[in-house]
Formats: C-alpha cells, structure tokens, sequence
C-alpha cells in the first residue's frame, strides 16, 4: 500500500444538523497517517461539530467514517478511544478537584478491578511525561494549575490512553507565547512518535507553523485540502473567508469627534485572581469604531466587563463623555446610554423563557415609559415590542414568545434592538456576529455601522480578524493584558495585526 | 436536544408550555397519584371507593369540613403564596416552617409582653409577625448572596433552630404562670385574639390577608419592576447581571416577603387558632413543608396557590375525616403527600420533554 | 467516680448512639459526592427500622432484620434515584417527598406493631480479654454490638475507596463535573444510581439498627429526626467519612452529655447545636480555595444532561 | 364603617345560612343506647397515656352493650374542638373524653358549643355545668415504687427519667423519694429530664446518664418501655410505668404503675347512663382516683404485684417504723397498699410533716395535702438531686 493512501481517518459525506443551521454539509476529509492536520475556518464553520462526530460525542445525521480503513460507529467517546481516538477539548475536561494523576486514569479500564496502583500509574506518567518533555507533579490538584499545565495533563490524558489520532480543539487559545511554543514542540514530539494529530484552529500563523497539510473549512464545507508547503498564509485567508461581500461594505470616513471614552493605566483580575489587563489606557472618540483584536483569553472579556460595571478593577480610571465611571455599577453606567453586546448571548443575553417583549426592554424596563413608578406598563412595552420586531426584522410570530424558540439570529436581532434603541453613546460589542448566518451577520454588521454614522464610540471585541478589519477604523491589539499598540487607515493590514496577537509590539508608534 | 439512544426513544426538550397542558397533566398525575394511595388501601383492607367518598363527602359535604378546609388552607396559602414569589427567583426556600414558628414567637412576643393599647395589639402581631419571619428568612438569603452558600440547606438547617427556639421558651422564659407546670406560655390577652367566624376557627382577618397577598404578589411578579427582576433572576441570573439586576437586593426583597409572609401565617395560627405559644408541632403541623408542595403544584403561580393550597387543606381534612370514621392511623396524610409530590415531579419530566419512540437509526 | 467515668460513659454512649448517625451519613457522604442530594434519610431510615423490627419479629432473627432493613432503604432510595436521575427532577422536592413517605407508610404500615416486645435483638458483646483494658476496655469491648464494630472498620473502607480507588475517584468526577466524566464514557446516571442505593442501604440500616440494637422497639416515628442530623453531619463532614465518623461521635458524645450536665446547659441549645454547626461550617468553607478543597460537590443537586458546551 | 365585629358576625351568619343542616342536637335520654367519643393527644400504640386510655375504652364497650364508641389518635393540641365538633355532629357522639391537658381550652370552648352534651377532660382543672374533669392518679403507687427501690439500691443512688417538669411529673418523684428515704435514709434520688412525652432515644441516653452517675435502680415517666430495657441490659431493677412492662425484661421489672382507666370510665358513663349525670350537673364533678377507687394498680402486670424473684430481697430488708415497728420492705409494702387502699385512706405519703430539699416544712405535722396542692405542686423533696425545671 502506497504511503500516501495510508489514511488513519477517513470521513465520508457528513452531515450534521443542528435546529435552524447545517453545521456540516456533506464534508469528506482524510487524514493520513502521522501527520498534522490542521482544519482552518473561522468561528462557525463546522470544525469543532466535525471533531465532536469524530470523537463519538455526535451522532452524525448522514454519512461514514472510517478508521484504519475499517468502517466503524462511534456512538461515545468510550468507542473513540477503544479505536484510539482522543480529543483534547477547548475547554478542558478536567475535574478540579481531582488530582493530575486521578484525572488521568478517570473513566479508565486498567483490568485491576476498582483498586488501583497508583505507584505504576505514577510511574508511568512519568515515563511518558519524560518522553515528551513535560513536566507535572502527578498529585497536583488541577485548580492549582495554570491553563499550559492543564493542557498537558489533558494530552497526557490522551496518551495514557494509548491514543495514536489526537483532536485538538483550539489548543492555543488559553495558553501564552511561550505555552504556545512548548505546545508545537510537544507536538512535534508526539508526531515523531508515530501519532497523527488533527489541529483545529483559526489562526493562519499557527496553520504555518506547525502543520502538514490543512483542510479549510467554511459554512459546513470542505473548501480545499492542500499541504501547508504549497501554499500561504494569504491564500489560506482567502480560502477561509472567502467573503465577498465582506469588503464591500460601504463604510463612510471617519467623522472624528469628541472624545467618548478614556480609559487610563486599567488593571483588573481574572476570576482565579490573576492580572489580566495590566495597565492598559486608551481613548474612543464618537463616530469611529475601535476594533480590539487578540488571542481569546488577552483581557479582552474582563476589559468589557469592568467597562460595563459587571467587575471590579483594582486600579485606574475610566471616564465616559468626561464623567468618571470607574466605581459605577452597571446599573449606573448602563443609564448613562452604553449598549452592551455580549459574548455569549443566550447564556447572558436573554431571558430565554420571558417574552420577546420583555427581553426587549431588560435594559430600560425601570425607564418611563416603561413603567411608572415601582408599575410596568405594558401597552408601552407592547408598542416598543412592536416598532422593535419591525426595525430590526425579527421574525417572531408574536411578541408574547418566550424567547428561547427563536433562532440564534432572531436573538441577536433583539438584543441589538434593545440595546441600540435607546440612542447609545457607546457600544460595546463582543463577538456581535459569532455563529449568525450570513444575512444576520449582514445585517449586524449595518446596524453597528449606522450606529457609528449616529456618532457613537464602538468598541468592537472580536477574533474574527477579517470583521474587525472591514468594521473597524482603528485597531487595538491585546496581548497579555496589554495594548501592542494601535493600528489606523493604512497601517491595517492582517499579518501586522498577526505578529502583534503573538506579542509583538507595533513599532510604528510609541509604545 | 438530548437522544437517549439506548432506550430507542428521543427526548426532546419541550420550546413551550401551555397552560392547559400543565393544567392537565398535574391533574393527570394527581389522579394516577389517588389510584395509588387507593390500591394502598385496598391493600389495607379498606374499599379505595370508600375511603374516597368519605375523605370528599366528609370534608366538603359538611360545614365542619368545609370551614376546617378554609382554616387550614390559611397557612398553606400564606406560606405558599412566599414560596411561589421565592421559588421564582430560584431561591428554594425549604424554610416556611421555621419562618412561621418565629412569625409566631415574635406576635406572642407582643401580645404577652409589649404594653399596646388593646386596638393596636392585633396589628403589632402582624407586624411583628411579618418582621421576624423575615429576619430568619433574609439569613439565608445573605448566606446565598454574599458567600454561595446552598439555601436548601441554610433553611432547613434554621427550621430546626426555630423549633428549640420555641422548645426553649416555652420551658424556660415564656413558660406561663397559669400553665400549671405545663411548657405553655399565658393565654393571649382577648385583644389579641383574632376574631373567627363563629361556629369554626376560620379567623377570617388573616384568610382576607391571605387572599388580598396572593393577588398582591401576582401583581408583584407580573406588574412592576421588582416582578420582572425576580423573574429575570430566576430564569437566567446571568442575563440579570449583565441587565444590572442587584441580586443581593432581589433575593433579599423575595425572601424578606416570603420569610415575612410564612411569619404572619405564625402570627395567624397562634392569635387565632392557639392563643398562646405551646410545642411547634403543635402550632403548625408541618403547614411550611406542605406549602412546597402547594407552591409547587402551582406552578409558581400565586394566584393558583389559593386552590391548591385549598386542595392540601382538603386532603389534610380528609385525612381527619378517616381518622375518624375508618380508624385509619393520622400517618396516612404523609403518604398521601408523598405520593402526590412524586407524581407531580414525575410529571414535570413529561411537561419538559417530548418523548418519542423512534425505531433503529 | 472520678473522670475515667466521665470518658468511659461519655465515650461508650458516643458510639452506641453515634453509629446510625455515622451509618447514615457515610451514605448521605456519598449519594452528596455522586452529586445527588437526598434529602430522604429521614423517610429511608424508619423504614429500615420498621422493616428490621417486623422481620426480626416474624423471624426471631435480628441479623436477618438489619439486611432487610438495608435493602429496604436501598429500594426506597431507589424512588429518589429515578426521579432526580432519570427524571432529572429537583432534587430537593424529591427528597422531602420521599421523607414525607417514608414516614407515612412506615407510620401506616407500623400500627399494631407498636408496644411489642421483640423476641431476640443483635446480642451485646464482650469481647475478653480485651475487655479489662483500663478506659479502653469498658469503651470498645463491653456491651457494644456487632453493627458498631461494622460501621468503625467501614468508615476506613469508604474512605479508601472514596480517595484512593478508581471507583471513588469516578464517583467525585460525577459530583464535580459530570460532563467531564461522561467525556470519559463514564455512565454517570448509573454511578449516581449506585452511589444513591449506597446512601439507601446505609440510612435502611441505621434504621435497622435503631429498631432492632439500640432499642428494640417500633414506633411510629422513632427516628425523631436523627435524618436531618446526617444531613447536617455531611456538611459537618466536607463529605468525607472520616470526619464524618469524628462528626458523629461528637453529636452523639455531647447528645449524652447534654442529659449528664442537664443541670448546667439547656437541653435546647445542645440539641440545636448540629444545626447550627453545619451553617457555621457552610460559612467557614464558603471562601476562597477552601471552596475548592473541601467544599461542597460542585455538581450537587444538578440534574446531568448531556449537552452542547 | 365596618368593625371587626360586624364583619364577624356578618360572616358568621353567611356561613351558617350556606348551610341548611339544622341538626338540632338533643340531650342524651338516659336508657337508651349510648355512644362515647375518645380524643388522645399521641396513637394508641405507645404503650402510654394515650394506649393506657384506649385499653380502657376497649373494655367499655366490652363491658356495657349499649355503649358504642369512637377515638381519634395524634390530634395536635389546637384541634381538639374541631374533632369534639365532628365526634358530636357526624358521629352523634352523646359523650366525649379528651384526654391531654393541652386540649383543655379547646374542651371548656368546646362545652359551651354543645351545651346539651357532656364532655369530660382528662387532668385538667376547668369545668362547666357539661364539662367534669377527672384523673387517676399514681403518686400513692411511685411511692410504693419507692420503698422497694430505697431497699433494693446497692449505691444507694435510684434514678427517676422524667418527662416533662410539670406538677404531675415532679408529684411522682416526690412521691417516689418519700418512699426511697422511709425504707434507706441514705439514698439518692437522681433526677433527668428528657422534655418529650415519648421519646426512647431520650429516655435512653438519659437513663444510660444515670447509670454512668451510678444509679442502679430506675423509675420513670416516658411512655415507652426504654428505660426498663436499658436497666436490665446492665441489670439493674426498674419499675414499668403506665402499662404492664414485665414481658419487656421479666428477670428486671420489680413492679411499676399501671392504669385502670376504665375504673373512672366505667363509674362515669354507667351514671349516664343511669340519668346521674346529665349535661347541666358536672360542674362540681371531679373525679380525682387513686388506688382506693382501683383507679390504679400497682404491679409488673396485672396480678404480679411484685416480681417474685426480689421478694427474698424486699424481705430480707427491715426498717423501723415508728408506728409499725421493725417491719420488712415487702411487709410494709403490703401494710401501706391495704392503708391506702382503705376507703378512708388512713395512709398517704404526703402526710406531715414534710420537708422540701431546701429544708422547707411544706406539709405540717398532722396535715395532709389538697387535692390543689397536689396538682400545682413545683416542690421538690429531700433527698432529689439534679435539674429541677
């Protein structure tokens, strides 16, 4: 058999539905055997849907896969790993509590009944440890851990299963530079060991650095498999994005106004307690949008929180229209007209069960006329239903819904509504077109447009580089905490603002 | 969206249900609930038909059945009426029961002890009643808020602590000269006894309170700014965050309400019904353990609250009625009540998820 | 009588009447640690102790008693697995339902029981020569019953398995973070199952042990309550048995002591004591890591299903 | 405006004009068949108060064939007038006892509702012209209890387990320690309180406090067999109370109290029946029986007054008795039961002079106590030690 037909894995026409949108629509992608396989596409595009039907934690709707050119059902992870699949999760399937080595052999069959030796486990995890130069003290507690640790653990996991195909879903995304490095070495290690490793990622660097071939993905479809050598980073982007569309918004000069929002020398913690804005100052002027680009996990979360009232900073100063607004509540800073978009817009956008009525008016339901003393007035709140449904096209079939059974473009459309109606000075908005289809994608993107013609500052959060390359005017880029600096008019450009997402600092101004 | 595949049928979570089907299916599961109970009878050797004819025909074919029906759907109502408003904002308050002993501890309080004018008395129970039940209520609440602190748990560990509270006063310094020895406090003055309709210990004052309340809280939840905080807690208390909701301010006002209004049913059973404090089993039965079932079988609705907690009052009563005429043993309520409360969350299950038999993939 | 009084009845009675509060909280300890919060131990253990009283009585076997006792309380724990497990019911109404039950069936069931004399009981032992050691002899080895010496090797064993075992180790992944567990194709509805019928089984024979040892006796209601004492001892516990062990003499040693120094303490205040602890625990734990190393199951009282993360 | 009043009265009218039933109770005529109600405050089956009640009412109706009765178990003290109100209406009850000095309010309330029938109320004090009171009494039996225990104690230290500190409860260890002291000066009377009626997990870990302080003798108040369980597993002599408890440890039970309820009952609904007592001429009637009116029985079970395997003991044991000379314990037993047994009660253990433990006369020199006395008694006599509220 020749080598090159040596497929560890082989998926043929998969399809897999999910209530309102196809995440994956008829993909067919090979693996060989040891190699490193990176599947690109940006947030969306059915990569982590893919992994999850191969890792047995779908079932697909339609189509086959084979392992080891053998057909097979993967109804559970349990079955993925009886074939040597492992996958190593965005977001850790650890359990805090337990120890290094207790969360290795979870859920693990080692034919010595309920009892354990822990002593050969111990030692075998440094066996393997030591094989691929990592570094872990078996009896931590994973809480005590950082991210890059944690990570390890999770692919000694895999390893100590005996796994030959690793999924990695986003393996970068929590770790830093140098956690970032020490991972492609591991990983290298790994393939030199006989492993093939499936990478899933959106971010071309990493694609270049560390694969051997990668497969594109957009809206649910193979747009091309090709090996990493023949091609480059600018071919990828266009593959990846392949948007039309997207460079033809028309988007008016900058009408550069009076300064919105400044914020000086901010520091605020992360949830373990830890810095995750260090220092940080920068301006928003009224009738701009300011593009914050990074690596997921660089501030940007805690930066909109404390910036919404939703957490404390330890220190520094934010001023909005000249007001200092670095104690308010979000109650306070949210009457002081600042729209807030958030990330994760059912989990925190909505009130799922109430009506799409009064989720249009969580944020000013204690405004006239709203309600009238401590009363709610619900012939206003239907009236503003109403206007809302119609501006904004929300298709609901009436305005008493519960929320929950609209798509996930509808409910962006009503917390746009909601939080754009009331005239904002400022808006906030992370993620704002994360998972919509194209028209509501379209669509989010005019709105904030028209909102930055009405004169508001935008701050716009995203990991989508190319939204915040066609939205944005100018372009701040996180980095541990920090700005790397901040990009305008001609300096835009995605390798530039690549280099400054892995740490770089923009040597064009003064940092 | 959730496929049990083993079991070769899909379980599907439910986008919306009506009323009329949760209406219907409490129903259902009540009536699966009596068939049950009634084998149990027949299995005691007792005829399920009529045992049920005479738990209905004694309690609402009579007077004294109908008003003891009405006096005990009191307490429950008010008790329920809290929890509805607590259960919305996700605070699972399992501690009515101690609210309501300290309710009453605080209305003995002022009547024994407190100098008011004869008019003033009545109302100063209440009140007072209200304010202590609220303090023990808003415990947990802190507890929850501030340090995450389980509030099934906090409430029910602080039922117990009312109790030997009440042990403690009425063998230590509330016990009454004139009880002869016995742990009794002194009979209430007659200013502060609750009227009651004549011929039954219906104290009329505290029922008009009872049902005006639950109108009061369902305007609450469904009318005003405080409601829609409550509701947008208990449904997504992120979503709250990020809408600026305080929750320290909501989960107080809920239990401050639903402590204050499980301490006014205090107030209620002992001004009207004991006048004067004695053991906690005594004072109230179990009324705040059977308010969850009745917040429960409401559907969280405060105005459904005043029929079930009329329907628990009539299985209460019609326990009496066959303590009485069958001889059956006063235990027979509880399996009545847990057999009822397990259908009902069976039920749920059904209410939340559609199920339906799918053949091989 | 001088203290070696003191410890020796202090001590004794601590184990007499702190077994069936150990045995029932090692069971609450891991229904808790599988994420499941019971609070049915009231109703499961006096239906072990009426089931134990009625076999022991028909039998005139008190061994065979105490087994049906334990599985009595396993199958009734059982209706509190399938809700709160299959039926992903709250938890909290399930278990109070199943105390509601408990006590009303075995009240029911029980009447015409009551006031009888049981033929035969699980016989005290003494155990020579271990018996004539000074303090500890009279403490350990003199008039205590097999079900204590049960319960004392017991509490080493769950908490071997608990920490140092792959069973437990599944067992507190499925309290912590189910989903992660089940990404480890672990059957989490079945570990919960099992850990729920444990507790079941434990709280049945503590019930058993109530009926058919300490007193042997049924009446209706006899276990006073001693049910939401375990369910304070597990707090008191951090869930884990063998402070739960240390927890449960200590109620028991101050319970006997609160009628020794009836003079000087209000029986009130001692018996509100567990209860009090556990909220003053709650509040001692409640902060920072401590949260995380020996606080509460993450995962306690909530239903598992498998969804999109 | 409105007041109070007017809307009870206006309510009170509505509701009783909802209801056509105009069942006009009658008097009972006496003759004819009777039928009485019976409330008690626990279930039957605790081989207690209330259990010691219904055995009672059992032997009523197996008695007298033209009784018919009813009973009503565990009602909560609060809700008795609502089951006298059932018992009378929908039972057509002529007669109804309750049976817990808690329900006395609702009785007196309850009397006054139904003022053409008759209620009685057990240990209570308030009464009307249809409302008797009545109580068999066992402070003459803990005193017999007492001289055997003061003979039969090696530390001498006996053990009383109490329920409640009420006067009927401290009445009895009073009773109890009189006895204790007249057979052996030297002893003890250690005293626990478990502050529950019922209670065996209580009464048990009180009684094993008193064992620890060295008491080897035990008597109490708890309606369940515990503490005679727990003395004879480290086998000491205990006294059974309110039922027959000898069939719960035969080689340990000496003797104990047991209740002839039905002595009252029978006296009582016999006169009913016979037109004595009709519902306009209780208000004088209390029926306060002891052993002479063999309203109590003192004995291991009925017929075994004294265990057999102690009489040697009892007997073995002698004590001076001014007035009967040397006498042993199981002589003076007998000497002070047929004494109190008299009709004109020549003996009673409350005769003076007697002295409280803080060394107060409390009965003079040649004077006996009342009946008043008795029930509100808060004293505790010499020779008690420990908590006394």
């Amino acid at each position: 058999m020749n080598k090159a037909e040596d497929y560890a894995i082989e998926l043929r026409r998969i399809v897999k539905r999910f209530p309102g949108v196809i995440a994956n629509n008829g993909i067919d992608l090979k693996i060989r055997r040891g190699e490193i396989h990176c599947l690109l596409g940006e947030n969306g595009a059915g990569k982590t849907t893919l992994m999850r039907i191969l890792y047995g934690l779908y079932q697909p709707d339609q189509g086959e896969i084979l392992v080891n050119n053998q057909k097979i059902n993967i109804s559970s992870p349990r079955i993925a790993l009886q074939h040597h699949i492992g996958m190593v999760h965005q977001h850790f399937k650890l359990v805090p509590t337990l120890s290094v080595e207790e969360n290795i052999i979870l859920g693990l069959d080692e034919g010595t009944g309920p009892f354990t030796n822990f002593r050969k486990v111990r030692k075998r995890i440094s066996l393997i440890a030591n094989q691929y130069g990592l570094s872990l003290d078996p009896r931590t507690k994973i809480w005590q851990l950082a991210g890059g640790k944690q990570q390890q653990v999770e692919i000694l996991k895999a390893l100590y299963r005996e796994v030959e195909i690793l999924i990695m879903d986003e393996p970068t995304s929590v770790l830093t530079p140098q956690e970032v490095e020490k991972l492609f070495t591991t990983l290298r290690f790994l393939v030199k060991n006989g492993l093939t490793i499936i990478f899933i990622t959106h971010k071309l660097d990493e694609v270049m650095k560390v694969s051997d071939r990668v497969t594109v993905l957009r809206k649910g479809k193979v747009i091309a498999t090709i090996p990493t050598q023949e091609t480059d980073k600018e071919t990828l982007a266009r593959l990846m994005v392949g948007r039309e569309v997207i460079f033809c918004l028309k988007k008016n000069p900058v009408k550069k106004k009076e300064k919105i929002l400044e914020v000086k020398d901010l520091h605020v913690l992360n949830d373990r307690g830890l810095p995750a804005v260090c220092g940080l100052s920068f301006e928003l002027y009224g009738g701009e949008i300011l593009g914050i680009a990074g690596v997921s996990g660089n501030g940007q979360n805690e930066l909109a929180e404390v910036l919404t009232g939703l957490r404390k900073l330890i220190k520094g100063e934010i001023y909005l229209d000249g007001q200092d607004i670095t104690h308010c509540s979000t109650r306070e800073i949210n009457k002081l007209k600042v729209a807030h978009i958030p990330a994760e817009r059912i989990r925190v956008g909505i009130v799922p069960t109430l009506s799409v009525s009064e989720n249009l008016i969580l944020n000013k339901y204690f405004y006239s006329p709203f309600s009238r003393g401590e009363f709610l007035n619900y012939k206003a709140i239907k009236e503003n239903a109403q206007a809302m449904i119609s501006e904004y096209q929300i298709l609901t079939p009436h305005y008493q819904i519960p929320v929950r059974i609209l798509s996930g473009g509808n409910i962006q459309k009503i917390i746009l509504a909601r939080e754009l109606s009331c005239d904002p000075r400022m808006i906030i908005a992370m993620h704002p077109t994360y998972g919509l289809d194209i028209g509501a994608t379209e669509q989010v993107r005019q709105t904030l447009l028209s909102q930055r013609e009405k004169g508001a500052g935008i701050l716009l959060i995203s990991e989508d580089l190319e939204e915040i390359i066609s939205l944005a005017d100018r372009i701040m880029v996180m980095f541990g905490g920090k700005t790397m600096g901040i990009l305008e008019g001609e300096n835009i450009d995605l390798e530039r603002i690549g280099l400054m997402m892995a740490g770089t600092k923009y040597r064009g101004e003064k940092m | 969206m959730i496929s049990a595949k083993k079991w070769r049928f899909k379980i599907e979570e439910r986008s919306s249900v009506s009323n009329s089907r949760v209406l219907l299916t409490s129903i259902l599961a009540i009536l699966a609930a009596l068939i049950i109970v009634g084998i149990f009878f027949q299995f005691y050797g007792v005829s399920a038909f009529k045992a049920y004819r005479l738990i209905f025909s004694g309690s609402l074919g009579s007077r004294f059945g109908l008003a003891e029906i009405v006096r005990r759907a009191i307490p429950l109502l008010l008790c329920g009426v809290g929890l509805t408003l607590a259960f919305r904002a996700l605070f699972w308050n399992i501690g009515a029961e101690g609210q309501l002993l300290i309710g009453a501890v605080a209305a003995t309080g002022i009547a024994l002890f407190s100098k008011l004018p004869p008019f003033l008395l009545l109302p100063a129970m209440f009140l007072g009643g209200f304010i202590g039940g609220a303090l023990w209520g808003i415990v947990p609440a802190f507890l929850k808020v501030i340090l995450g602190i389980n509030e099934v748990i906090a409430t029910l560990m602080m039922n117990y602590m009312a109790i030997y509270l009440v042990e403690w006063l009425i063998h230590g310094p509330w016990k009454g000269p004139s009880a002869r020895g016995f742990a009794y406090s002194d009979p209430f003055p007659p200013s502060a006894m609750l009227p009651t309709i004549t011929g039954t210990r219906i104290h009329w004052p505290t029922l008009i309170i009872g049902l005006v309340i639950s109108v009061l809280i369902y305007i609450l939840i469904v009318h005003t700014k405080s409601g829609l905080e409550v509701r947008v807690m208990g449904e997504n208390p992120e979503a709250a965050r990020y809408a600026g909701i305080n929750p320290l301010k909501v989960t107080l006002l809920v239990m401050l309400i639903s402590g204050g209004l499980a301490g006014l049913a205090g107030v209620g059973e002992i001004a009207g019904i004991h006048q004067r404090l004695l053991g906690p089993t005594h004072i109230s039965m179990g009324y705040g353990y059977t308010a969850v079932i009745v917040a429960w079988l409401a559907r969280r609705n405060p105005l459904a609250v005043i029929f079930t907690s009329l329907f628990f009052a009539l299985l209460i009563t019609g326990g009496d009625v066959i303590k009485v005429s069958l001889g059956f043993p006063s235990q027979m309520i509880n399996v009545f009540n847990g057999a009822i409360l397990f259908f009902l969350i069976g039920s749920e299950f059904f209410l939340r998820y559609r199920i339906s038999f799918i053949g091989r993939r | 009588m001088g203290w070696e009084n003191w410890i020796i009845s202090t001590f004794s009675r601590s184990l007499a009447y702190g077994t069936p509060l150990l045995l029932g909280t090692l069971g609450e300890i891991y229904s808790e640690r599988s994420g499941v919060l019971n609070l049915g131990v009231e109703g499961m253990m006096i239906m072990g102790a009426y089931s134990a009283f009625t076999t022991t009585y028909m039998t005139k076997n008190p061994w065979f008693g105490i087994l049906v006792a334990g599985i009595i309380g396993g199958i009734f724990s059982l209706i509190h697995a399938f809700t709160s497990i299959t039926l992903k019911a709250n938890q909290t109404v399930s278990g109070l339902s199943l105390t509601m039950l408990g006590l009303g069936l075995s009240g029911v069931l029980g009447k015409g029981w009551e006031g009888k004399p049981l033929p035969s009981t699980i016989p005290k032992m003494i155990i020579t020569p271990l018996n004539s050691l000074p303090v500890l002899g009279p403490i350990f080895f003199q008039g205590q019953n097999l079900i204590v010496y049960f319960t004392l090797i017991l509490v080493p064993i769950l908490w071997y398995i608990l920490f140092r075992t792959r069973i437990g180790i599944t067992i507190r992944a499925v309290g912590e973070s189910p989903a992660t567990a089940d990404s480890q194709g672990i059957n989490v509805a079945r570990v919960r199952y099992v850990c729920v019928f444990i507790g079941g089984i434990l709280a049945g024979t503590a019930g058993g042990y109530l009926s058919v040892a300490y007193r042997p006796a049924w009446t209706e209601g006899m276990t006073a309550g001693m049910g939401w004492i375990v369910i304070a001892l597990t707090i008191f516990s951090f869930w884990n048995p063998i402070n739960g062990m240390l927890g449960a003499f200590l109620f028991a040693a101050l319970y006997h002591l609160s009628f020794r120094l009836q003079s000087y303490i209000s029986p009130e205040l001692l018996k509100a004591m567990p209860y009090a602890m556990a909220i003053i625990v709650l509040i001692f734990v409640s902060r920072g890591n401590l949260q995380k190393r020996v606080g509460a199951p993450a995962a306690l009282s909530l239903p598992y299903m498998r969804g999109e993360d | 405006m409105l007041t109070g009043k007017k809307i009870t009265v206006v309510l009170s009218i509505l509701f009783i004009l909802s209801f056509t039933l105009a069942s006009m109770a009658a008097e009972y005529v006496p003759g004819t068949p009777l039928k009485a109600g019976f409330i008690y405050v626990g279930p039957v089956g605790d081989l207690g108060w209330s259990h010691a009640h219904d055995e009672a009412r059992r032997i009523c109706e197996d008695t007298f064939p033209w009784l018919e009765t009813v009973y009503v178990e565990s009602v909560p003290e609060g809700n008795e007038g609502l089951y006298i109100d059932k018992l009378i209406q929908e039972e057509k009850c002529d007669v109804v006892f309750t049976t817990s000095f808690g329900f006395m309010d609702g009785t007196v309330m309850a009397a006054q509702r139904h003022p053409e029938k008759i209620l009685a109320h057990c240990s209570g004090f308030k009464r009307t012209p249809n409302l008797m009171t009545y109580m068999a009494d066992f402070y003459q039996i803990y005193y017999l209890n007492g001289l055997m225990a003061g003979a039969l104690t090696k530390t001498n230290k006996t053990a009383y387990v109490g329920a409640f500190p009420i006067p009927e409860v401290k009445r009895h260890m009073d009773a109890f320690t009189i006895g204790v002291k007249e057979t052996n000066p030297e002893a003890e009377v250690h005293v626990r309180w478990i502050y529950e009626w019922f209670s065996p997990t209580a009464a048990k870990e009180a009684a094993e406090a008193l064992i620890a302080e060295g008491c080897d003798v035990f008597a109490f108040t708890e309606d369940s067999p515990t503490v005679v369980q727990v003395a004879a597993e480290k086998g000491y002599p205990s006294f059974g109370h309110y039922s027959p408890m000898y069939d719960f440890s035969p080689d340990y039970v000496v003797s104990g109290q047991i209740a002839h309820w039905e002595a009252i009952y029978l006296d009582f609904l016999a006169k009913v029946y016979a037109g004595v007592y009709k519902a306009h001429n209780l208000a004088d009637l209390d029926y306060w029986w002891l052993l002479k009116e063999k309203a109590v029985e003192i004995g291991a079970k009925p017929g075994m007054l004294i265990n057999p395997l102690f009489e040697d003991d009892l007997k073995a044991k002698k004590v001076n008795d001014p007035v009967l000379g040397e006498i042993n314990v199981y002589d003076l037993v007998m000497k002070r039961l047929e004494q109190m047994s008299d009709p004109s009660m020549v003996f009673d253990p409350f005769n003076g002079p007697v002295y409280d433990r803080e060394g107060k006369l409390r009965v003079p020199e040649g004077s006996r106590m009342s009946v008043y006395e008795l029930t509100t008694m808060e004293w505790a006599a010499q020779g008690i030690v420990g908590p006394w509220e």
